[in-house]
């Protein structure tokens, strides 16, 4: 049993946390949001300069990490730096589907940073049910309607989840499809989403689409790829809590009220610890969920859904108490406590939240 | 026991939701349903409407204008405004500064001041916080120095709801040091058109402009405009917080919100059905309504008690604490009912004019935003954790 | 609106709580306990005689009160006291059946103290379910099993739910009996319950068993009975509670730690607060639920749900902070909290825990 | 980052299970399994058999007779104590005394005491509370004067654990006044056989004796009792406090006892199906089995860091904290599961010999008056309040 990181992993860490601490801070951030497809083009560029993407795709489609481990240790920093470039969206959700898919290049373009993805698969109606699709794929073509798809406005492909038969909720019966948005019978509408990041809705009526894999056969690519995706979020807001609590503690340490330091006050403190506590608790089962990545499905979407569900429980709590222990100055756009603890949130709105990963943990073992 | 209103009371309400129906218009009840931004003119109108009606200053004295309502008929008259999509009154000039001045004013004061908050031709903000002086109130910096017939003042004020609409501020400023911290402060009253006095937005985490800065430098305010003694004004202070704390557990706002909840959970789905189904939510919201109705009914008792004559400092802490932890517990729910539905933000939405197609379904646009708009009721207003220090030393003995 | 009791209930309720506070200490209570039926025959003849009996029935059953306010002010202050006398079993769940249903006599046994009754509902297999009745009504005998009946082992009659048609857990077919415990077919297992009560098992085999009302049709006069219960529980949990907070709160000023009163600990005092506020709440849904008894069905019932959630709820957090709060003193059997720290737990246990009242508070609404 | 055991370390532990399945008398494992109470011949029993094994001790230094054992390993040892349904190791010399004395006692206490602790020839309990320290433990009172070649103690001490079935008390006891509360406190052995030592039971919430109050009155001790120096106790009892803390979590027992919960969860029906499918169940079931996954994760992280030598104070303060909450939110939802059926109460059915049918469904009988028992765990031990202290003093500085 060994909670080490290996000797690279330990680098590409120190390296990539070094790079967001100097590199990233809150108002570089705030440029990079507010930017034209809600992201730094040039800081993305470094980013796959560093290695960051390619960490995050194994050796056999051309990257040079791809195990849990390596996904956990990317995402934790990027979430310290509350990175608004589309790691998720192009480096996990987009090219996984993408490996062993005969898209050798793509993945290339993917790791030189120069081609963006976008998973496109919630649905108006599906929540956040994995195989809840109603878009249709017929004969090459694709018709039908998906909803917050995060980065897809700067995506070059589009990964499309579809079904050529069964119904609308049958895991059977469903496929992955590479589409480029540009093609005919797209309509896109894009929007920035509270926490700063950007996402578009898609309408496709018969717009070409190319199998990757099985057309019918793609649940088990994507409930892997969207796994990956539930990894990715759980590091990111294990990052983005270590950060709240930092700045929570120093502002305890600092602020005086009715003459002492707030942090003198005891309720304040047990509310601290509590966040400390919860914080390990969320650290353990993402290290958990990391470690089973690639062990037998029911085993490993337990571990992921039961670390997502923590995240979020704990992910809303380090938000609140970062706000309440802050009191107002948390509540102002100037400090960056406040965008750090709209992030923790939102991240429950993502593959999935609190309560569907609880249900899911407990149908699997019933399963 | 008797839980229901009484027919007299019944009437006053349907007195009130008439008086609304008729005059508020679709519009302005229609931003505040939509929940867009409101202008300084909407709320002008709004004011006007009640004022015409003397319902606006209904708790002021009967020689002021007053109506003489029992803490039921406030209690009712909020409710309706909430219920009629009507704006909240703004407190500063009618519910905050004139209280403090019926009671603590000149006659030349009294005069001066209070028909013009009736009429809206003064617009008053509260110069109260300091960025050094959170809940900790009394440690505030702001200096006012005695010079001939003005007191000149310069400091810092912060946390100032709608500064940037408003026309004059009333201020607690330091005229004395030394001593203890509650001694030397003094309440003055400064109209924001003198030289030295200049707001800048504090924007929210929403995005959001409600709340400014305030700088004083230099600011030169004559002497008249001190309100009761020099480094009396703690008292005046006091006296302001603890006056008019009807509906500080939001109950009617929480009320509603349920609605617009169970609303958007029986038109959301999960696994195909509608979200009321899914028992993970519905559990929520059963617990959230549950202790929302707890907390009406306590709201109620407490009103009630007031009729009775009852004090209920206390019994305000405890609804304060009780009733924005619901109505955060509400705008929580709301959120996870859209899924990753409450996720899209387009601030252009709150504005009057726009009307394109939402993102979304309806009434998910923005639920995320409210949410974290809503983490400040536990923080001001008192904090939460001050509420609790009262509760704890004023009604336990600790 | 008005919330202050008519005169005579606040006579009632000074009396009675004076009597309360007077006569029905712990040490009397740990004594009352200890007799063989799990009560004090004396005890029981002077609540009589105080009228508390009486004030739990209506003028038409020989009563003098009845109104759901009646039921909160008594159990409140027998609450108070921890009063293991049957007044939930005899003078609600037992008498509330026999309520116009011709047994004025009975009645008139039950306000003088002479007559014991329990109601037999529960079985192995229903839970909290009000119609889950596997008990069969035929010919005037009932056979079945009957678990955890309150005072069971000293009830002169029993009251029996059983179902004379429809399938297990129909509202339709349900009936209520009484039943003669000493008539053949009755077997009984007598037990002491964890809070310091009795309770006993009950098979019925062809036992002789009078109909009370039409024996189809009870489901309404059980729920009414239930109901009755369920508000009694609540109150009687709310005089549990405050004598919890006025121990904790005496605890907390006179004990000191660290060279100070316990309660000057501001992580103590907000969790305090915390039960103070939980308190004022959990009172203000029972006195809806008092105020709604005579509501039309779905109003009452909603309301005493929404009562039983979140007494259940607030006393677990009573119990488990009073407890904590103190440290060990209250783990001990001299001492008074804990035993009413354990009656707060258990009366979740009786008439539906807060998942149950949860569950059906949402039912009902749907329906 | 690997999280399986090494080959080795799995081979330990199926060397700790054989030697537990065939050496752990069916009737002992019975009588844990059914949670029967405890006779003093069962906990020697139970040493005999680790002792005659050498894993007793296992943690002293190898001279007196320890293992060696890395952290992991100790970690293994514990897991299959509890999945073996054997007894807990009794601390209070073993685990307890034994290292104090190794580090602080004289060759000639080393060579008097350890060897009996190790054959159950002495049986110890600690003399640490007392009616007025609780949390505040150097606050003690009972006092030792030295006369001559003795001490003459007197005071009381409460609290102490199974001290009805010891013939051995350490106490802490204050031997000099004045100056800081930690200054002046002593360690002494004190044979419980001495004339004046008396032990009352303290009955505990839920009917049953494990803990005791220990009356000193003029009690007679030889000086060679003192351990350390004197006035230096406090030292010593800072060591004892740190020294063994492997499964301050408890994480075996919670993974016990959720198999228990979820095999109870699948025989008790709600609906009329399994409760397990009962969604407000499975929520409250799947959340604690999430917190426990994590504090297990948690601990191992803890039990590797140890194995890399870091030290983790704080670490043992956040898992007693969690630890206990799993434990404790376990026997609640044990509780729960068997509805109106975990109200009756059976106290005889905890005796060895009792075997008649159970009330109500099998496991039921005893689960509320677990539950209540449960509640010392957050109480003992440094109470949950007491380790927020320490972990926001220490780990955050505050």
């Amino acid at each position: 049993m060994d909670f080490a990181l290996s000797e690279e992993r330990q680098m590409l860490t120190d390296t990539l946390g070094r790079f967001v601490r100097e590199q990233y801070d809150i108002e570089t951030r705030h440029k990079a949001a507010a930017m034209e497809g809600g992201f730094d083009p040039e800081m993305w560029a470094r980013f796959a300069e560093l290695g960051a993407i390619g960490a995050l795709l194994p050796e056999e489609a051309g990257g040079f990490g791809g195990a849990g481990e390596d996904i956990m240790v990317v995402f934790e920093a990027l979430g310290a730096g509350l990175v608004v470039e589309p790691f998720l969206a192009t480096g996990v959700l987009g090219a996984t589907p993408l490996i062993g898919a005969g898209k050798d290049e793509m993945l290339e373009d993917v790791i030189a940073g120069g081609l963006h993805l976008a998973l496109a698969h919630t649905e108006p109606e599906s929540r956040y049910e994995m195989s809840r699709i109603a878009c249709k794929a017929k004969g090459g073509k694709i018709t039908g309607r998906k909803s917050v798809v995060i980065n897809g406005d700067t995506a070059d492909r589009l990964i499309v989840s579809a079904r050529c038969a069964g119904d609308e909720a049958d895991e059977a019966g469903i496929g992955l499809y590479l589409v480029n948005p540009k093609d005919a019978g797209v309509t896109m509408r894009t929007f920035a989403t509270v926490d700063g990041g950007h996402a578009a809705e898609f309408t496709f009526k018969n717009t070409p689409a190319e199998a990757l894999g099985d057309p019918g056969g793609g649940y088990e690519a994507l409930e892997r790829t969207l796994g990956r995706g539930v990894l990715a979020l759980c590091a990111e807001s294990l990052g983005a809590m270590e950060v709240c609590k930092d700045l929570t503690l120093d502002y305890l340490k600092t602020r005086k009220q009715f003459g002492a330091p707030l942090g003198k006050f005891q309720a304040l403190q047990h509310r601290m610890v509590e966040m400390v506590v919860a914080i390990e608790q969320a650290r353990s089962l993402t290290i958990l969920a990391a470690g089973l990545l690639e062990a037998p499905r029911v085993e490993r979407e337990r571990a992921l859904s039961a670390a997502k569900n923590l995240v979020g429980r704990v992910g809303r709590l380090i938000s609140e108490e970062t706000i309440q222990l802050h009191g107002g100055i948390a509540m102002t756009w100037e400090y960056a406590a406040p965008h750090f603890a709209k992030r923790l949130v939102m991240i429950d709105h993502q593959l999935g939240d609190e309560d569907f990963h609880l249900a899911r943990f407990m149908a699997l073992e019933a399963a | 026991m008797d839980l229901n209103y009484t027919p007299e009371e019944n009437a006053f309400r349907d007195e009130v939701r008439s008086y609304l129906e008729e005059n508020l218009s679709p519009r302005l009840a229609g931003k505040v349903a939509g929940g867009k931004r409101l202008a300084k003119a909407d709320l002008v109108e709004w004011h006007d409407l009640l004022n015409k009606k003397g319902w606006l200053a209904w708790h002021w004295p009967a020689e002021y204008g007053g109506t003489g309502w029992t803490p039921v008929q406030a209690h009712i008259f909020h409710e309706e405004i909430v219920f009629a999509n009507a704006p909240r009154i703004i407190p500063f000039g009618v519910n905050m500064l004139a209280p403090v001045l019926i009671k603590f004013g000149t006659e030349e004061q009294k005069k001066t001041y209070l028909p013009k908050i009736l009429t809206s031709e003064h617009w008053w903000c509260q110069g109260y916080s300091e960025p050094g002086s959170g809940s900790d109130l009394a440690s505030l910096k702001t200096e006012a120095v005695r010079e001939g017939d003005h007191y000149v003042v310069n400091g810092q004020k912060t946390w100032t709801t709608l500064g940037h609409i408003a026309d004059h501020i009333f201020c607690l400023v330091r005229t004395q040091k030394g001593g203890k911290q509650q001694e030397g402060i003094s309440f003055l009253l400064i109209p924001m058109d003198t030289p030295g006095v200049e707001v800048r937005p504090i924007i929210t985490l929403d995005g959001e402009h409600e709340v400014n800065e305030v700088f004083l430098t230099n600011v030169k305010v004559p002497a008249e405009n001190l309100v009761g003694e020099e480094n009396k004004g703690w008292t005046l202070a006091k006296y302001l917080l603890t006056y008019e704390r009807t509906g500080i557990a939001g109950a009617a706002y929480s009320r509603q919100a349920m609605e617009h909840l169970k609303d958007a959970a029986k038109r959301m789905k999960s696994n195909g059905k509608p979200l009321r189904e899914d028992p993970y939510f519905a559990a929520r919201m059963g617990k959230v309504e549950i202790d929302m109705l707890a907390m009406d009914i306590f709201n109620l008792r407490t009103v009630a008690a007031a009729e009775g004559g009852a004090a209920g400092g206390v019994e305000s802490s405890m609804l304060k604490i009780r009733g924005t932890e619901v109505r955060q517990e509400l705008t929580d729910l709301m959120r996870r009912a859209f899924g990753p539905h409450a996720m899209p933000f387009v601030p252009e939405s709150f504005d009057e004019g726009w009307n394109e197609e939402p993102v979304g379904p309806e009434g998910a646009m923005g639920q995320a935003s409210k949410y974290f708009n809503m983490r400040k009721v536990s923080i001001y207003g008192g904090s939460n954790e001050i509420q609790k220090n009262i509760i704890s030393k004023m009604g336990l003995g600790l």
